[in-house]
C-alpha cells in the first residue's frame, strides 16, 4: 500500500515521467526496428500515443510529442523490418476510421443524433474522386477529359469533403425533425439509398458503373512523385487526421460545439437560449459528413478500386460501435475506440487465426474444420463487443468536461457589480 | 409603461383550449405574477409567449413589435428569457459551461474565427467565461463553477436556470414556479434574489408561482388564470381578497396564513 | 408499537454517502414527518425504506428486516410510496394506473371496492377515469398518485412531498385527506418543504440535514423551537 | 532485418490462399481454401524432396475489399509467401491485385470472372476461369441459336459477378435478335423472390437468364416453377453446384448452366470422392478450380526451383513460371494462361438439370472465340 | 401529327402498363401480404422489447434465424428418427413451432440477463452495441453448429405442405389474372394473424399487460407498485423472442432454404415496420409489416414496368425507405404512434 502511494507520487514527478515516457517510446521502437513483424510491438508503439494522452505534460507538449511520434518515430521504427508496408497499411487504414469516428462522434456524441448511415458520407466522397480519376465521367460529360490527372487529388480531398457536407445538410434538412430512434432509422434508410443507389446507376445514364465498381482509379501524384505505398499513403492520412483533431478539439470547446452538447441535453432549452436547433444540427452534420468525405477521397485514391459493397450498412455500424465503445463525446476514447477496432480486425484477429492455423497444420491441436478459428471472427468480435460493454458501460475514456480554473476567473474577471442588462451596455446589450 | 401585451391570446390542444382569450398587458420593469390553479394554462402561456407553441389565435407584442410566428430562439434574441418549471438544464455539462450557452446569442466568433482562434475570437471567449462567472456569482452559485449541471441540489439547479437565462441579457425574464420544492428559508433568499434582478439589472420579471407568500410579497401586478380565462387581475391587496380567486384558487385557510409572515 | 424503524442507516449514490446513519421509527397509527432543507436525504430515507437504493444498516418493518429486498417485495408487503414529481405512468388510463396499484392484490371484487374508494376522496378520478393519466393537470396527478398508492391498502403509507407545485386549495385538500386516512388508521411517513403545515398535522418530526437527523420530537415542540422556526419556517 | 524462414533443416515455402472465410459467401469462400488445400497436401512429399516445406495459410479477406488489401500488405510483408490463390470476388481481386503486383506475388483466381481483373494485364494476375464476355456470350448463343429463345428476362444479383455476367449475356443476346423483355436486379441474402418473378409474369417471356450465385439461383427456380413459370432458366457457372439440387429440389428442371470445367463428377470420380472423405463436405466447383489453380501454383513453383538449380526462387521468377503455365490437365480444367494471365483453355461448357440430381448432363461445348 | 403520334404512343404504352400490373396484382398482393407477415410478427418482436426498454434489440433478426434452424433441425431429427412418416403434417408444424418457440423465447430470456441486465443503468446506446455483440455471437453459433453437422450453413429443410392453391382471381375481373397461394402461406397467415390478436389481447386486456406497459414507462415506479421489473422484463423478452423464433419456423417452412445471415436482413425490414407504425405499438408493427411486404412485392414487380426499365426492382429498397422517411417526416412518430409531445 505505501509502496503503492509512493509509486504514484513519483509518477507524478513531471521529469520522472518523461524520462519513463522516452523510454518506453524508444524501447518499442528499437523493438518493432528490429523485431521482425512483431505485432504486441508495434501495438506497444503505438500505445504510446494513448500513454501520451495520460501523462501530465503541457498541451502544447503533448501535440508535439504526439507529432513527432506519428511524423517520425512510427514511420521510420517501422521501417525496418519486412513487414513495414503491412504496418503502415493497418496504419493507414486507421487513420481512415478514426476521421470518420471522429466526424460521427460530433454527431452522435456531441449533438446527439443517432446516425446508422455515416458511411454514406464516406462513400460520397470516394466516388467524387473516383468518378472524376477515372474515364467514367466521359460518360455524362463530352469531351473525353477524364480522368483528371493524379495532381488533382489534393484539390479533392477539399471537394469531397464539400460535396459531403453538402449531402449532409440535404439529408439533414428533412430528417432533423425526426428525433431519437426514429432518426437511427431514417439515417440508416439514407445510407441505404445512397449505397443502392451507387449500385445501380449505371443505367439509365452510367455514373457509378453500379456493382463493377471502378478501377485503375489515378493514385495521387505531388510534383510527379506518385503516390502507391502504403508508407505514402500514411502521410496523407496523418496529414488529414491532424487537421481534424484540431478541428474537432477547437469546435468542442467552442461556442459552436457547446450549442451542440445543449442540444443533446435538452432541445427546448437551448432553443430558449436562442440556440437555432435545425442550423446547429445542420452544422453537426455537416462538419462530421466532411471529415468522411475527404477520407473516402484519399480511401479511394489508396485503393484505386471502389465499389458499392464498402459502403453496407454493417461499416455504418461499426464506425457507430467506435464511437461507442471509446466514449460518446470523448475525443481520445473515440479515437482510440477506432484504432482499436481497426487494429483488431486488420492485424490481431488475422494474426491470432494463423497462428491457431498454423498449430492445427502443424497437428499441435487440433480443430474442427467448422471452427477453424478464420471462420471465428464474428464470434470473437462479438464476445469482444459483449465484454466491453458490460464491463465498461461508459466507453474506454470517458467523457470529461473541461475544468476552468475558479481563482484565476475571479482574479480577472472586471468588477462592475452588474454583469448583465441592456443597461450596462457592455456588448451592446440584446442583439437586434 | 408597457413592455410585454398580450391580446385574445389562443392555444388549443385538440379539444381542449389551455389558454383562451387572455388580455394583459405587462408593465415596464415590475414584476408581475402569474397564478391559477393547476391547470389553468399557465405554464402554456409562457410558452406561447416563448415561441415554444404558436398561439392559435390573438397577437403577443414586445415593445409594441409582434412576436406572434417567430421562432424560439429569435424570441430569445429579441430579449425574452425564461426558467422551466421541471428544470431544463443541460445536466452533463459544467455549471459555467450552462451559463456560457446562453450568451450563445451575444457571442460573435463564427466556425472560422472558432478554427483559427484570433486574439479576437480568444479574447470574446476569455471574456465570456468571465462573465459567466460573475453571473454565477449574483446568484450565489461561483464556488461550483466545475460541477456537473445534474449533480446540483434541487434549489441550487433553480438558481442556475436563473443565471442561464440572464446570461442572454433579457428585457423580460419569466421564473416559471422558481420557489417549487424550496423550504421556506430558501424561498425568502429566493425572493432577495428576484428582487435584485429587477431592481439592480432592471428587468422586467413575470412569474408563475403557488407559494403566496413570495406571490403577495414581490408582485406589483396579478395576472390570474383559470381554465385558461383570465378571472381577475390587480394588485396583491385586490387579489387576496377577490372572492373568485378565493374559490377557484386559493381556499379559504391559505387566504387567511399564506400571506402571514 | 413500532411499525417501522430505521437504524443507523446510511445510503449512497455511487461514491456519494446521501444518507449517514439515520435512526427513525413510526408507530402504528402516527403521522410522522420528515423535514430538511434541499438535498438533505429526505427523499433518499424513503427510497431506502422501499429499497431502491444501496443501503447499510437496518431497517426493520413490522418486525422483520426488509433492507435487503427488490422493492416490489417490500410494497407487496404493505409500504406504499407516492414518488416525489408523482410519477404517474403518463401513458396509462387513469383506470389502469389504479389497476397497477392494485397489482398485488389477487381478489377483482376488492379492487372494486377500493376504486369505489377512491373516488370518495377523489370524485375528480371519477370524472377522468378513461384520461391518460399524463394529460392530466398537475393536482389531478398528485390526486392520482395518492390514490394509486391506496390501491394496495398499505399499513404505511410514504409521501414525498405531496404538496410541490399545486395551488393553495389543492394542498389544503391533501393535508385534509392525509389527516382522514390516518384517522382511518393508516400509518403515515409525510416529507414535506412545507415544514409550517407538516408540522401541524403531524404527531411527531424529524429534522434532517445534510443526511443525518439532527432533531426529533413531537410536532408542536418542533413548530416552536427556535432553530427549526429559524431554518425553515422562515 | 533480415529474415531467413528456416524451419530446421527444410526452407519454408508458404501459399497463401485469400476467400471468404466469414459471412454469407463463406461456403464459397471455404470451398476455394479446402480446393487449395488438398492440392497442397498432396504435394508436400514432392517439395519436401526438393529440400522445402510447404505451407498453406489461408487468409480470410471477407469479401472485403479493405481486408483484402491490408492481407495482401501482410502477405507481401511474409518473404516466405510465394504465391497466392484467390480471390473468390472479383471487387476485392483488383485492389489486392494492385499489392500483389507490388510485391510480385503471382495471383492464381479459381473464380473471378469481371474482365477488369485482367484486363489491367498486370504480370502477377492469373485466373482459370472464363471471363464475362466469354462465358456470357457463350449463354447467349446457346439460348438464342439452340433454344430458339426469342422473348428473354434477365435476372442479375447486382454483385460484380452477376451484373458482368448478365450485362455480357446482354450484349450478346441482343446482337443475336432476341429481345430482352426484362432486366431485374435482385438482392443477395434475401430469401423471397417473388417480386421480380411477377413482373416475369407479366412479361411472359420464353427464356429467363440468372446472373449470380446458386444461393439465390435455386431459390429463383424453385420459386419460378411454383409459380407456373415453366420457361427455360439458365445461369453461368455459379451454379454449378450440388446445392441447387437441394435447394430447388425437385422442381429443378429445364435448368440450364454454363461451366468451363468438364463434369467432374464423372471425369474425375476419384478425385471427388477423395475430396469428400478428406474434408466431409461435397464437391464445389471453386472447390476443383481452387485445386487446379493450386497446382498450376506448385508446378510454377517447382519450375521456379529448378530454374534456380533447386534453390529458393525469387518471387519474379515464381510469377513468371506460372504465367507460363501451357497444357496444364487439371481436374476441372486444361489451363494455358495467355498474354494477360486468362486461361486460353477456358472452355464452356452447357449443361442441363433435368431433374434433381447433380451435376446435370452435358448439352454442348463452347470454343473460346478466337 | 407527329405530336398527336407521340401522345397516342404514351397513351397506349400507359395502358400497357396499367394493365400488365393489374394482371399480377393479385399474385403481387398475395406474395406481399405472406412475406408482409412475417415482417409483422418480427416486428413485433422489436417493438415490445423496444417499448419496454427503449433499445433497439439488434439481435432479435437472430433470434428470428435461431428460430428457423430450431424448427429445421428438429423436423430433420424427427426425419431421421423415422416420426415423420407416422405423422399428420400439421402436428408435425405444431411440434416444431412450439420446440422452436420454447426455445428461442428461454434463449431470449438467458440474452436478456447476461447481456441487457447488466447494462439497464448504462448509457442507451451501449446496450446497442452489447446487442450487435449478440447478434454476432449467434449468428456464429448457428454458422458454426450447422457447419459441423452438415458441412455447410446452407441449410435446406424438409417442407410439409407443398401443395399450390389456386384461387381465381380473375373471376372477380377480368384484367387479374389468377393467383397461386401455397398450402404454406396459408398457414403463415394463419398462425401469424393468431400470433398478433392473442398478443394484443394479452397487452391491452391482460393485468401483466397493462404491467408491461407500465414497466415501459417508469421502471422504478412500477416496482413500486409492487411489479416484479425482473420479471415482466424477462417476460417481455419471452414472448417477443418466442414470437421470432415462430416466425423463423414459418419462414423456413415457406421458403425452404435458410442460412445464418437470414436474420439481419430480415430483421432490418422488420425494424422499418415496427418503426413505420410507430415504435412501441404492436398494431402499428403488425400493420407495418405487412405494408412493407406488400409494397417491397410490388416494387419489385412493378417499378421496372413503371420505368420503364430505367429503374427496376433492385429500387425496392429505396421505394421502401422513402416511403418511411416521407412519413416520419409527416409524422415523426410514426403511423400509429401517438404523439406523446414532451410536455414543456
Ligand atoms: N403539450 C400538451 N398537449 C396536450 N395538453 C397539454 C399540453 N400542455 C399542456 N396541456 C394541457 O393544458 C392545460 C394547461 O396546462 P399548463 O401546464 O399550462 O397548466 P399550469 O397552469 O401550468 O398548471 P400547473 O400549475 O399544474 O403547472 C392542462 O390541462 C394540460 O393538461
Ligand atoms: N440519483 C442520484 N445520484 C446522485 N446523487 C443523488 C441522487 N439523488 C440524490 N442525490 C444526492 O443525495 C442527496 C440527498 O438527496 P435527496 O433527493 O434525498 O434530498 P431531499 O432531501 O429529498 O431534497 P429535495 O427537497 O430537493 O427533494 C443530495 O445531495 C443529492 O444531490
Ligand atoms: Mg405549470
Ligand atoms: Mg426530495
Amino acid at each position: 500500500m505505501n509502496f503503492m502511494d509512493k509509486w504514484k507520487t513519483k509518477l507524478q514527478h513531471l521529469p520522472t515521467q518523461a524520462s519513463i515516457y522516452t523510454l518506453f517510446v524508444v524501447v518499442t521502437a528499437l523493438s518493432v526496428y528490429f523485431l521482425d513483424k512483431s505485432v504486441v510491438a508495434f501495438l506497444l508503439l503505438l500505445g504510446s500515443l494513448l500513454l501520451l494522452y495520460f501523462t501530465s505534460f503541457k498541451n502544447s507538449v503533448k501535440w508535439a510529442v504526439g507529432g513527432i511520434l506519428l511524423f517520425i518515430v512510427i514511420p521510420f521504427a517501422t521501417s525496418g523490418g519486412l513487414a513495414h508496408e503491412s504496418y503502415m497499411e493497418v496504419a493507414t487504414q486507421c487513420g481512415i476510421y478514426i476521421a470518420m469516428a471522429l466526424g460521427l462522434n460530433i454527431v452522435v456524441g456531441f449533438a446527439g443524433l443517432l446516425d446508422l448511415g455515416f458511411v454514406a458520407f464516406f462513400a460520397i466522397g470516394a466516388y467524387t474522386y473516383a468518378i472524376f480519376a477515372t474515364p467514367q465521367a466521359n460518360n455524362f460529360i463530352s469531351g473525353q477529359l477524364f480522368p483528371l490527372s493524379g495532381s488533382s487529388f489534393w484539390l479533392f480531398i477539399l471537394i469531397g469533403g464539400f460535396v459531403a457536407a453538402l449531402f449532409g445538410v440535404l439529408l439533414g434538412l428533412p430528417v432533423l425533425r425526426v428525433k431519437g430512434d426514429y432518426l437511427a432509422i431514417v439515417t440508416l434508410g439514407f445510407g441505404e439509398i445512397i449505397r443502392i443507389i451507387f449500385n445501380n446507376m449505371e443505367k439509365p445514364i452510367n455514373i457509378t458503373n453500379g456493382a463493377m465498381g471502378l478501377s485503375s482509379i489515378q493514385p495521387p501524384n505531388l510534383f510527379g512523385l506518385k503516390f502507391t505505398f502504403p508508407h505514402q499513403f500514411y502521410f496523407i492520412v496523418v496529414g488529414i487526421l491532424v487537421i481534424v483533431i484540431f478541428t474537432v478539439r477547437r469546435l468542442e470547446h467552442s461556442k459552436m460545439g457547446r450549442s451542440w452538447k445543449a442540444i443533446r441535453e435538452n432541445e427546448i432549452a437551448a432553443q430558449s437560449m436562442g440556440i437555432p436547433l435545425i442550423r446547429t444540427k445542420l452544422t453537426a452534420f455537416a462538419v462530421g459528413a466532411s471529415f468522411s468525405g475527404m477520407m473516402g477521397v484519399v480511401f479511394a485514391a489508396k485503393q484505386t478500386f471502389i465499389d458499392p459493397t464498402s459502403f453496407t450498412l454493417l461499416e455504418s455500424i461499426t464506425i457507430l460501435v467506435m464511437v461507442i465503445l471509446g466514449g460518446m463525446g470523448s475525443v481520445p476514447g473515440v479515437i482510440l475506440g477506432a484504432a482499436l477496432v481497426t487494429i483488431l480486425n486488420l492485424q490481431v484477429l488475422t494474426e491470432l487465426t494463423n497462428w491457431l492455423n498454423q498449430l492445427t497444420m502443424n497437428g499441435t491441436i487440433s480443430i474442427p474444420n467448422a471452427l477453424s478459428p478464420s471462420k471465428m471472427q464474428r464470434f470473437i468480435f462479438g464476445a469482444i463487443l459483449v465484454c466491453i460493454a458490460i464491463f465498461r458501460p461508459n466507453g474506454l475514456i470517458v467523457a470529461k468536461n473541461r475544468k476552468v480554473d475558479a481563482e484565476q476567473l475571479k482574479a480577472e474577471r472586471s468588477h462592475t457589480p452588474v454583469p448583465v442588462g441592456q443597461s450596462t451596455g457592455q456588448s451592446g446589450g440584446v442583439a437586434k | 409603461m408597457t413592455i410585454l401585451k398580450v391580446a385574445k391570446l389562443v392555444k388549443r390542444f385538440g379539444g381542449l383550449t389551455a389558454v383562451d382569450g387572455v388580455d394583459f398587458a405587462f408593465p415596464k420593469g415590475k414584476i408581475s405574477a402569474v397564478i391559477g390553479p393547476n391547470g389553468a394554462g399557465k405554464t402554456t402561456f409562457f410558452n406561447v409567449i416563448t415561441g415554444i407553441y404558436k398561439p392559435d389565435e390573438g397577437e403577443i407584442e414586445l415593445d409594441g413589435k409582434s412576436i406572434v410566428n417567430v421562432k424560439p430562439h429569435l424570441i430569445t434574441s429579441r430579449g425574452i428569457a425564461r426558467t422551466f418549471q421541471n428544470i431544463r438544464l443541460f445536466g452533463s455539462m459544467t455549471v459555467l459551461e450552462n451559463v456560457m450557452v446562453g450568451m450563445h446569442i451575444h457571442l460573435k466568433t463564427g466556425l472560422f474565427g472558432t478554427l483559427l482562434r484570433l486574439p479576437r475570437n480568444r479574447a470574446e471567449e476569455k471574456r465570456s467565461q468571465e462573465e459567466a462567472y460573475r453571473l454565477l456569482e449574483y446568484v450565489g452559485l461561483e464556488s461550483l463553477l466545475n460541477e456537473q449541471a445534474n449533480s446540483l441540489s434541487y434549489g441550487a439547479q433553480r438558481r442556475l436556470e436563473i443565471a442561464r437565462a440572464l446570461a442572454t441579457r433579457p428585457k423580460v425574464l419569466l421564473l416559471d414556479e422558481p420557489a417549487a420544492g424550496m423550504n421556506p428559508r430558501e424561498t425568502v433568499d429566493l425572493i432577495g434574489l428576484i428582487k435584485r434582478i429587477r431592481q439592480e439589472l432592471e428587468i422586467t420579471i413575470i412569474l408563475i408561482e403557488h407559494d403566496m407568500r413570495l406571490v403577495m410579497e414581490l408582485s406589483d401586478h396579478i395576472l390570474v388564470l383559470d381554465y385558461g380565462t383570465k378571472i381577475a387581475e390587480g394588485i396583491p391587496e385586490e387579489i387576496r381578497t377577490n372572492p373568485r380567486v378565493i374559490e377557484a384558487y386559493l381556499g379559504k385557510s391559505a387566504a387567511q396564513q399564506g400571506v402571514i409572515s | 408499537m413500532s411499525l417501522l424503524q430505521l437504524q443507523n442507516v446510511h445510503a449512497y449514490y455511487g461514491a456519494i454517502e446521501a444518507l449517514k446513519g439515520i435512526s427513525l421509527t413510526v408507530n402504528e397509527g402516527e403521522i410522522v414527518t420528515l423535514i430538511g432543507s434541499n438535498g438533505a436525504g429526505k427523499s433518499t430515507t424513503l427510497k431506502s425504506i422501499c429499497g431502491q437504493v444501496k443501503t447499510q444498516g437496518a431497517i426493520s418493518f413490522n418486525g422483520r428486516e426488509i433492507g435487503s429486498q427488490p422493492p416490489h417485495q417490500t410494497a407487496s408487503e404493505g409500504i406504499a410510496h407516492v414518488p416525489e414529481g408523482r410519477r404517474i405512468f403518463s401513458r396509462l388510463t387513469v383506470k389502469e394506473n389504479l389497476e397497477m396499484g392494485a397489482f398485488s392484490v389477487k381478489d377483482k371484487k376488492l379492487i372494486k371496492e377500493r376504486t369505489e374508494q377512491a373516488f370518495v376522496y377523489f370524485p375528480r378520478l371519477k370524472e377522468r377515469f378513461g384520461q391518460l393519466g399524463g394529460t392530466m393537470s398537475g393536482g389531478e396527478q398528485q390526486m392520482l398518485a395518492i390514490a394509486r398508492a391506496l390501491m394496495m391498502k398499505p399499513r404505511i403509507l410514504l409521501l414525498d412531498e405531496p404538496s410541490m407545485g399545486l395551488a393553495p386549495i389543492i394542498v389544503e385538500q391533501i393535508f385534509d385527506i392525509i389527516q382522514e386516512l390516518n384517522r382511518e388508521g393508516m400509518t403515515i411517513l409525510l416529507v414535506e418543504q412545507n415544514a409550517y403545515q407538516a408540522l401541524q398535522i403531524a404527531h411527531r418530526g424529524y429534522v434532517i440535514q445534510t443526511g443525518e437527523i439532527i432533531m426529533e420530537g413531537e410536532a408542536n415542540l418542533l413548530l416552536s423551537n427556535d432553530q427549526v422556526k429559524e431554518a425553515y419556517l422562515a | 532485418g533480415d529474415s531467413k524462414e528456416s524451419g530446421g533443416d527444410a526452407t519454408v515455402i508458404k501459399i497463401a490462399s485469400q476467400s471468404p472465410l466469414s459471412g454469407g459467401s463463406s461456403v464459397q469462400g471455404e470451398a476455394i481454401k479446402l480446393g487449395g488445400q488438398m492440392a497442397l497436401d498432396e504435394r508436400k512429399e514432392e517439395f519436401k524432396k526438393l529440400g522445402f516445406d510447404l505451407q498453406f495459410v489461408p487468409y480470410d479477406d471477407q469479401g472485403d475489399q479493405k481486408k483484402g488489401v491490408a492481407n495482401a500488405e501482410m502477405i507481401g510483408a511474409d518473404k516466405a509467401i510465394l504465391a497466392v490463390l484467390g480471390h473468390m470476388n472479383s471487387g476485392v481481386s483488383i485492389p489486392s491485385s494492385v499489392v500483389y503486383e507490388k510485391y510480385n506475388i503471382p495471383m492464381v483466381s479459381p473464380a473471378n470472372t469481371a474482365t477488369e481483373v485482367t484486363d489491367r494485364k498486370l504480370k502477377a494476375v492469373n485466373r482459370v476461369v472464363a471471363r464475362d464476355d466469354f462465358q456470357g456470350p457463350a449463354g447467349a448463343e446457346y439460348a438464342v441459336k439452340t433454344v430458339a429463345a426469342k422473348n428473354i428476362f434477365v435476372i442479375q444479383d447486382k454483385t460484380s459477378y452477376g451484373q458482368g455476367l448478365a450485362e455480357a449475356f446482354k450484349t450478346a443476346a441482343e446482337a443475336l435478335g432476341a429481345t430482352i423483355v426484362g432486366y431485374e436486379g435482385i438482392t443477395v441474402g434475401e430469401k423471397d423472390f417473388n417480386g421480380v418473378l411477377n413482373q416475369v409474369l407479366s412479361k411472359k417471356p420464353d427464356f429467363i437468364f440468372f446472373g449470380g450465385l446458386y444461393n439465390e439461383g435455386g431459390l429463383i427456380v424453385k420459386q419460378a416453377r411454383e409459380k407456373g413459370i415453366t420457361v427455360p432458366i439458365m445461369g453461368g457457372d455459379a451454379l454449378d453446384s450440388s446445392a441447387m439440387v437441394d435447394l430447388a429440389g425437385d422442381k429443378l428442371v429445364d435448368v440450364l448452366y454454363s461451366s468451363v470445367s468438364t463434369d467432374m463428377t464423372k471425369s474425375n470420380k476419384d478425385w471427388a470422392d477423395k475430396y469428400k472423405e478428406t474434408f466431409d463436405k461435397s464437391v464445389e466447383n471453386y472447390s476443383a478450380y481452387a485445386y487446379d489453380s493450386m497446382n498450376v501454383i506448385l508446378n510454377g513453383l517447382s519450375k521456379a526451383i529448378e530454374d534456380n538449380d533447386g534453390k529458393l526462387p525469387a518471387r519474379e521468377k515464381v510469377r513468371d513460371a506460372i504465367r507460363a503455365t501451357t497444357d496444364f490437365e487439371g481436374v476441372a480444367t486444361k489451363v494455358s494462361f495467355d498474354d494477360k494471365g486468362d486461361n486460353k483453355y477456358a472452355k464452356v461448357f452447357i449443361y442441363g438439370f433435368e431433374g434433381p440430381t447433380y451435376p446435370g448432363t452435358l448439352i454442348s461445348e463452347i470454343e473460346q472465340p478466337k | 401529327m407527329l405530336y398527336l403520334f407521340c401522345g397516342f404512343y404514351i397513351h397506349k404504352r400507359g395502358f400497357n402498363m396499367i394493365s400488365e400490373i393489374l394482371q399480377t396484382l393479385p399474385q403481387v398482393l398475395v406474395d406481399g401480404l405472406t412475406l408482409g407477415a412475417v415482417y409483422a410478427v418480427v416486428a413485433i418482436g422489436y417493438t415490445m422489447v423496444y417499448g419496454i426498454l427503449e433499445f433497439i434489440n439488434f439481435a432479435h433478426g437472430e433470434i428470428f434465424m435461431t428460430g428457423a434452424f430450431v424448427g429445421t433441425s428438429t423436423l430433420l431429427i424427427f426425419n431421421t428418427a423415422g416420426l415423420l412418416s407416422g405423422m399428420p403434417g400439421w402436428v408435425a408444424y405444431i411440434l416444431i413451432l412450439v420446440t422452436a418457440m420454447l426455445f428461442t423465447g428461454l434463449m431470449g430470456v438467458g440474452i436478456e440477463r447476461v447481456a441487457y441486465r447488466p447494462l439497464r443503468k448504462a448509457p442507451k446506446l451501449i446496450t446497442l452495441i452489447s446487442a450487435i455483440g449478440v447478434s454476432f455471437l449467434l449468428q456464429d453459433i448457428v454458422r458454426f453448429i450447422a457447419d459441423l453437422k452438415t458441412g455447410s450453413f446452407l441449410v435446406t429443410g424438409i417442407s410439409l405442405y407443398n401443395e399450390n392453391v389456386k384461387i381465381k382471381t380473375s373471376s372477380i375481373w377480368d384484367s387479374f389474372d389468377d393467383a397461386f397461394l401455397k398450402t404454406n402461406s396459408i398457414i403463415v397467415l394463419a398462425v401469424a394473424v393468431l400470433l398478433m390478436i392473442g398478443l394484443d389481447i394479452f397487452i391491452n386486456r391482460t393485468k401483466w399487460g397493462v404491467a408491461m406497459r407500465a414497466v415501459a414507462q417508469d421502471r422504478e415506479t412500477a416496482s413500486l407498485m409492487s411489479i416484479n421489473v425482473n420479471k415482466v422484463i424477462a417476460l417481455t423478452f419471452f414472448i417477443g423472442s418466442a414470437l421470432g423464433g415462430g416466425t423463423g419456423v414459418l419462414f423456413a417452412q415457406q421458403y425452404g432454404t435458410i442460412d445464418p445471415y437470414i436474420g439481419f436482413i430480415l430483421g432490418l425490414k422488420a425494424f422499418t415496420a415496427a418503426v413505420l407504425g410507430g415504435i412501441g405499438n404492436v398494431r402499428g408493427a403488425m400493420f407495418g409489416g405487412l405494408f412493407i411486404g406488400v409494397l417491397e412485392m410490388f416494387s419489385a414487380a412493378n417499378l421496372g414496368i413503371i420505368t420503364s426499365g430505367n429503374f427496376g426492382g433492385e429500387y425496392k429498397d429505396v421505394v421502401a425507405f422513402i416511403i418511411l422517411i416521407t412519413i416520419l417526416i409527416f409524422k415523426p412518430e410514426g403511423l400509429f404512434g401517438r404523439a406523446v409531445k414532451e410536455k414543456v
